[in-house]
């Protein structure tokens, strides 16, 4: 079950719980996203997460759903926080487990490049001059 | 009546979190956001500039999708969810 | 720095003091390897990993600078645990930081499909009715 | 004098951790195995029987790798690290 929240994950007690959900879990996969200082050559003080509420909890359930379709996993959990975040903080987290290795890394990669096209959130970034929403604008 | 509601830049710059507009037999999204450009100093390019998503009762959707009353458009600029 | 040791070792604390080490760090890919609950139709009771330690010392680190070397990233841990292990306890860990998610997943798998091959250690499995070592003969 | 390091089922069939090899003169590690072999109930075959790998001062060698006296030998049975 997929999780939008404010507050911060404990990556470890996070990985405990999904991989002590299966006793055949052999191959736990993590990726975790945390505020990067800088960020296209502006030095970041924070950085703010707006969403969609309602609709990114359901697409997050459904990118998990389509990961342990996909993929020969046993389990996948997303969290990803909203609101204000401060540099080197936890963003969000992707936890895969499996009996075999190489499907979880491939399931991890995918569901985290699959987030940045499918969930409605919207990355603010707050630097010494100033914010600015960060988006690709066509 | 349909809302339509503006997240992150565009709720910033549109000035408003969401509008209702009422609606009367056959409509897309793409009409609904015509109506709102009318109904607001917004500029249709501004709303549906070709690299946006949009979203009706929370599933992405193309323009050209049906409303129907009571339903729910969220017009979403480009995605920066992850890290 | 890797670590070989009979200890457990916590994930959440591990993957943290890497990701401090650099402000840079935005994406980290974590690997877990635990002990699965059955083997080739074999239920596990508990395994035990012999080392031969020096050398698996060394080795260890050299596959830790060679993922530095060989992969856009920041850093490479990996720890690896010897000794009697029970089901679903932590055996080896491999936590890479990285600028760039896409060179984390790529490194992060390469480190543990070259652990396999270069590093001396040896899995006994431990079932209900005896114990054999984990070695596919020639 | 060399001395030759047993691991894992190798060191359970030998009944050893490990044998002291004295040398004179240039020697490879398949030379020391044979004398191994030969002070030992244990056949040729079964120490290089193709798939094992060999170490030398705690570095990957082939068998034809020469060795000098002080130095370490380890027959390494296929590796089974990792999870």
């Amino acid at each position: 079950m997929a999780r939008l929240q404010k507050e911060n994950f404990d990556v470890g007690k996070e990985i405990r719980a999904l991989a002590e959900k299966s006793r055949g879990t052999g191959g736990i996969v993590t990726f975790l996203g945390t505020v990067r200082d800088i960020s296209k050559g502006h030095e970041i003080v924070k950085i703010n997460f707006e969403s969609y509420a309602d609709m990114a909890e359901k697409e997050l359930d459904r990118l998990e759903d389509d990961a342990k379709e996909k993929f020969d996993i046993i389990d996948c959990l997303v969290i990803h926080r909203t609101g204000e975040i401060t540099v080197g903080e936890n963003i969000v987290l992707i936890v895969v487990t499996s009996a075999h290795r190489s499907a979880a890394f491939d399931a991890c990669e995918w569901t985290i490049d699959e987030l940045k096209t499918r969930i409605p959130i919207w990355k603010e970034e707050f630097t010494a001059t100033g914010k600015h929403w960060v988006e690709e604008h066509p | 009546m349909v809302t339509v509601r503006f997240f992150a830049s565009i709720k910033e710059k549109v000035g408003l979190e969401s509008i209702d507009i009422p609606i009367n037999g056959p409509t897309s999204i793409r009409d609904v956001l015509n109506r709102v450009a009318n109904e607001t100093s917004v500029d249709k390019a501004f709303l549906m500039p070709g690299g946006f998503l949009y979203a009706l009762n929370q599933r992405m959707e193309s323009l050209d999708t049906p409303v129907n009353d009571g339903d729910e458009i969220a017009v979403l600029p480009p995605l920066s969810g992850g890290f």
